[in-house]
């Protein structure tokens, strides 16, 4: 273990790393570091647009950050692949050898920071590190070699749905040493920007399990200084229902942060199982960037037309930031919307948001609250990768396709709160009854069903490029 | 094995590969076996190929060891397996199911590494897998000498 | 010349006719008519989608149908070639028999009403015949012997925009014929679908222009008693004027036309230069769609990401299909938009339609005086391709892309219709001065302007499959 | 044609091929050229080839044949060109433009098919053609024997 101003990470990592005033130098010598793309889309009222993106290899990665660039991203990403943030390196390090091309993502501790510092030179745009480590510091400390100015995650998005059995105690403590090193970065003038992964595991997430974990890790992350936070959210599907949880970002945040710290709602494009109709696929994303506007989001995580088949290639990449930026642009400028809906649907998002994370909140010890809370279910997320939540929350999709909780678990809610999602959820008159599960199945598969309701009868022609499934 | 059995005695052996956090599948494919009768001992996701061995040899009446991935890294996470059949180990069919290299489009090439490895069967969708097990059990059962 | 029942042909077309009989009792069988889809569809408030089509081989034609079908089309379309459009039939065979690739469209006069109802009996949708042709009299007796129940074109809006020196008298009464042809079919049950061609010349057509042609061909096909009009607009790119200028269409049959004539307002997605990025292509097809539903539209013609380049493959053209249909879609039950603005645009929009034709409407013989105000530019379109009309108009782009007259040229329009044109138009303060015919070009590249200067800057990179221009 | 001549003298033929009746570019293309002092004969829409060779015959002093053909149909409108030329008229470069074949994609082939015609130039915009009409000027009243 070595120590990196209070960031601990591993002996062999630290030995490769430059020393950290140059670290220091070389990301206040950044012309373009990501707060400031944010500030300027924030003011500009239209959100930019970033793509993932990882491949194994270092020459395929500067190609396709490059192709991407041309695309007109306000962001790019470096999408880190599984063994890596699992913190296997020495498997990622074999396998880039072996077969780059097995790699899901481009493994940045096993090239290190020099190539690193490659990636971010190729591009004017600022890059971000995405990855899904429940204990990213060794990550950390080299993408910030690198000159990497945005890194996503937090000790409880970046558990829950990234392992199996990772304590939040360990996550939360790993991620609260990754903060701190934003706050002295912060005090010498570098502001990075945190991104929380309020997506948790994408499918079917109620907006205010979403926000609560996000508020809980924003107020960890402001406590140790943290300057800026992109607070992430994933598009459910419901237009009202995912403006009123873009919105609400903002009203959280003046509620539970300091005002000094400055907040950016992102919407993650749909995360969860993707329409397979290039057209279908392509509104989606359209729809994405638009809700993202109105949502007052800063920024947008795009998709991609192949979402469904496995990870895009550079042509479809950039046609999804494209796709996107036409929603954020003034081509939509004529969209209204029905604003009391998402009034009132923001109403109860943040109402149950403070229910979740109040109780929390009141705790002196902020981290063993919430691993308590987990262990005893009063947080929870669904379909939890890790052993460390419950997963007895079930959500569902009301008529109009909100998301809502079908079982709260042990989730402290009012009565007023559960009284409005049974409401919400009850079946029309007749219905034939199914079980939560197979309800939940076809929840999970809306767009999927909807799309097959769609005239769109044929959705791979012969001279379509995106392939059928095996 | 010839024992005539009911549907409450089977079992089989349920994850997710090991690099791979995809834990959607996973929950679903439990409850629906669950629905059909099966005792699912589900390792869940990150579950390392010895892992799979080790609860096969405390479940040896398994019928089937099942394991998804979702991530791509399909051949990477189960390069242990000719090694741990040839410890004699893993001696039940692997049933593999989800994305099963990176990119968008998985080849016949991909699917051959797979099998090569050991994979004994690749389903594209977890709507056949009942069938495959009821197939399979039916089989494992004929009095007749079995091949391979 | 023959007469079919006053449709006055070329004996060669005659000779090779049915029997009347046969073609109203095959025209009686055709299970699902035109008129069907579009009252299904107007019951439904979802507009369905046609796509234009026509290739000159038989076999290829048929194919094209059959391929497109799939994509879910309400109707489908034999786009005709421009000989066959120009009467000019000999060449279309030669050309087929030489090289049909070479043909723009299908020579349905050549191939014969034989191999026309082989694509009749190939899709289970109704197909239209859409032409351009200033005198549509053969071909229109061909398409009924081929069970086509739908029939584009009129004698001011297939003769202005298609021909050089076809005088409206000819074209009026050429059309007058056929109205009339549907007249005695309508006695006898069969209802043929008319549609009107208020797209024009296409290229910044003031929705007043369009929607004043259409009335005064409406009146006409009316009083010959065609009982089915569709009235066609072509997108002007501003939302709001293109939803009012479909409204209008209801409001303006209401005042101009007997009650039993059903009337369908139809959306023609943008007809003007075209972007060439697919994305943005794309957006522009889908907020077709959107656009056609908000507007009250019973049907939408689409364009394909391809407009820009030539005539679309048939992947491109079904896909457009798609992309039209998911706007038409309940995935964008959400969309709102500033209701008094399209109030204000409608009533503007039917002031000047009245103030254009009230006068000719007002006189005793319409076609006599349809043809004076033409010759005197009391009606005009802008960039006629005939010399019938003046194309002294100067049509222009407001600061919103809305389309108004810059010069009116002879327009009989009110002072206030002439206050309000030029207020819109007027350039903001310290605006570079620019000739009236720069205006207009920049106006006419309108949406390759605004591509331009969005974030696309790789419109079409390595792996993209459609075509730079040479 | 070697006598200096001001630029108020420059006379061009224009017009639209026989099948087509696409009007915007030519309307845009006469009001362009005679902003830079041309004196432009517009044929318009839907101009059989013969038109043009009369023209000619009327305008002997016109530098250039301006054809617009936006339909796909520019070999068969241009078929009679090499029956006119034998025939010695229309003897001043033809300049082409616009979509040159049927379908979204124009081959080097439809081009050359086109020069086979006796087609001169070829723009795919109208943005070159003033600086194309001063090279021909330029060229023809260069005292050197021309070529071609
Ligand atoms: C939700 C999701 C996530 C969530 C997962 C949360 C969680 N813990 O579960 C989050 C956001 C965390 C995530 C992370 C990542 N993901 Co992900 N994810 C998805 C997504 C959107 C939906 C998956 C899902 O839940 N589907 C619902 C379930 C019910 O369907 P399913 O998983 O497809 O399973 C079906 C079949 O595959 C099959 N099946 C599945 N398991 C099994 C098992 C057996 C035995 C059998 C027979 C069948 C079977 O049957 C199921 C039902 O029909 C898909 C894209 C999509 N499909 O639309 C991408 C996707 C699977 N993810 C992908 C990737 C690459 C990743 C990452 C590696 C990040 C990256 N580099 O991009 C990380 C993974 C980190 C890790 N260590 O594994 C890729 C995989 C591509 C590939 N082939 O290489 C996909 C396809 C997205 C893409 N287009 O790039 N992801
Ligand atoms: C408006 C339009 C129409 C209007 C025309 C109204 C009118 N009378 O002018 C209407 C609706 C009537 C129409 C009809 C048809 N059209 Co049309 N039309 C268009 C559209 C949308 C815009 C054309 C336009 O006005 N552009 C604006 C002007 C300024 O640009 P431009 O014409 O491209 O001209 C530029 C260059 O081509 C060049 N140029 C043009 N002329 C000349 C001349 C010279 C000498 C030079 C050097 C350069 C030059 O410079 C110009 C400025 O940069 C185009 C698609 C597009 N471009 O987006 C299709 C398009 C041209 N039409 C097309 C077709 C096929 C037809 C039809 C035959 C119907 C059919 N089968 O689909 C009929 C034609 C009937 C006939 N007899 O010709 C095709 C041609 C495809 C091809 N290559 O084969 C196009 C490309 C649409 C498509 N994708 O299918 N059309």
């Amino acid at each position: 273990m070595a120590d990196l101003h209070g960031l601990e990470i591993s002996a062999r990592t630290a030995a490769a790393l430059p020393d950290w005033d140059d670290t220091v130098a070389y990301l206040a010598s950044r012309p373009l570091p990501a707060v400031e793309v944010l500030r300027a889309a924030d003011a500009a009222a239209r959100p930019v647009v970033q793509p993932r993106c990882g491949v194994g290899g270092h020459g395929e990665m500067l190609g396709l950050l490059r192709e991407l660039e041309s695309a007109g991203p306000g962001i790019l990403s470096v999408t880190i692949d599984s063994h890596t943030r699992l913190l296997r390196f020495d498997t990622a390090s074999a396998l880039l050898r072996r077969r780059p091309a097995d790699l899901n993502g481009y493994p940045l501790v096993t090239h290190g920071w020099q190539r690193g510092r490659e990636l971010t030179e190729a591009v004017a745009v600022p890059l971000e590190v995405r990855h899904g480590s429940p204990d990213g510091r060794d990550l950390f400390a080299v993408a910030l070699a690198a000159g990497i100015t945005s890194y996503e995650g937090g000790g409880i998005g970046y558990n829950l749905p990234y392992s199996k059995d990772v304590p939040l105690a360990h996550s939360l403590r790993a991620w609260q040493q990754v903060d701190a090193l934003c706050g002295t970065l912060a005090a010498s003038g570098v502001v990075v920007d945190r991104e929380l992964f309020g997506t948790l595991t994408a499918v079917l997430v109620p907006p205010s399990t979403s926000l609560a974990v996000a508020v809980l890790e924003a107020v960890a992350a402001a406590r140790e200084g943290v300057r800026c936070l992109s607070v992430a959210y994933p598009q459910g599907g419901e237009p009202h229902q995912d403006i009123a949880a873009l919105r609400a970002v903002r009203s959280l945040a003046a509620r539970y942060l300091d005002p000094a710290v400055e907040v950016f709602p992102v919407l993650h494009e749909f995360m969860g199982v993707f329409p397979r109709t290039p057209e279908y696929a392509g509104l989606l994303i359209l729809q994405g960037g638009l809700l993202a506007r109105l949502g007052g989001a800063a920024k947008v995580v795009s998709k991609t037309v192949q979402e469904a088949y496995g990870i895009p290639d550079a042509a479809a990449n950039a046609a999804g930031v494209r796709t996107a930026a036409l929603g954020t642009s003034d081509l939509l400028d004529f969209v209204r919307y029905d604003e009391s809906r998402v009034a009132e649907e923001q109403h109860w998002i943040e109402r149950e948001v403070a229910e979740l994370v109040d109780p929390v909140l009141a705790d002196g010890d902020l981290f063993a609250a919430v691993e308590t809370a987990f262990a005893e279910g009063r947080l929870d997320i669904p379909f939890s990768a890790s052993v460390h939540a419950r997963s007895r929350v079930v959500p569902r999709r009301d008529r109009d396709g909100a998301i809502r909780y079908a079982d709260s678990g042990s989730l402290p809610f009012s009565r007023a709160v559960l009284r409005r999602n049974a409401a919400l959820l009850r079946d029309p008159e007749g219905a034939r009854p199914r079980s939560l599960i197979d309800a939940a199945t076809a929840d999970i598969h809306y767009f999927l069903d909807k799309e097959s309701r769609l005239p769109l009868r044929a959705p791979y022609g012969a001279n379509s490029d995106t392939p059928p499934r095996y | 094995m010839d024992t005539l059995h009911g549907r409450s005695e089977r079992l089989v052996i349920l994850g997710v590969a090991e690099s791979d956090a995809h834990a959607v599948a996973n929950h679903l494919i439990a409850m629906q076996l669950r629905e059909h009768g099966f005792t699912v001992v589900n390792l869940g996701v990150c579950t390392p190929l010895a892992d799979f061995a080790d609860a096969l040899d405390r479940h040896p009446r398994a019928e089937a060891v099942l394991i998804g991935s979702l991530n791509g890294h399909a051949h990477q996470d189960l390069r242990a397996l000719p090694e741990l059949r040839a410890a004699g180990r893993l001696r039940r069919p692997v049933v593999l199911g989800g994305n099963l290299s990176v990119g968008s489009r998985t080849t016949d090439a991909d699917l051959q590494r797979l099998r090569d490895l050991g994979v004994d069967h690749i389903l594209p969708d977890a709507g056949g897998l009942v069938l495959l097990l009821d197939m399979l059990d039916a089989a494992a059962r004929e009095p007749e000498p079995q091949h391979g």
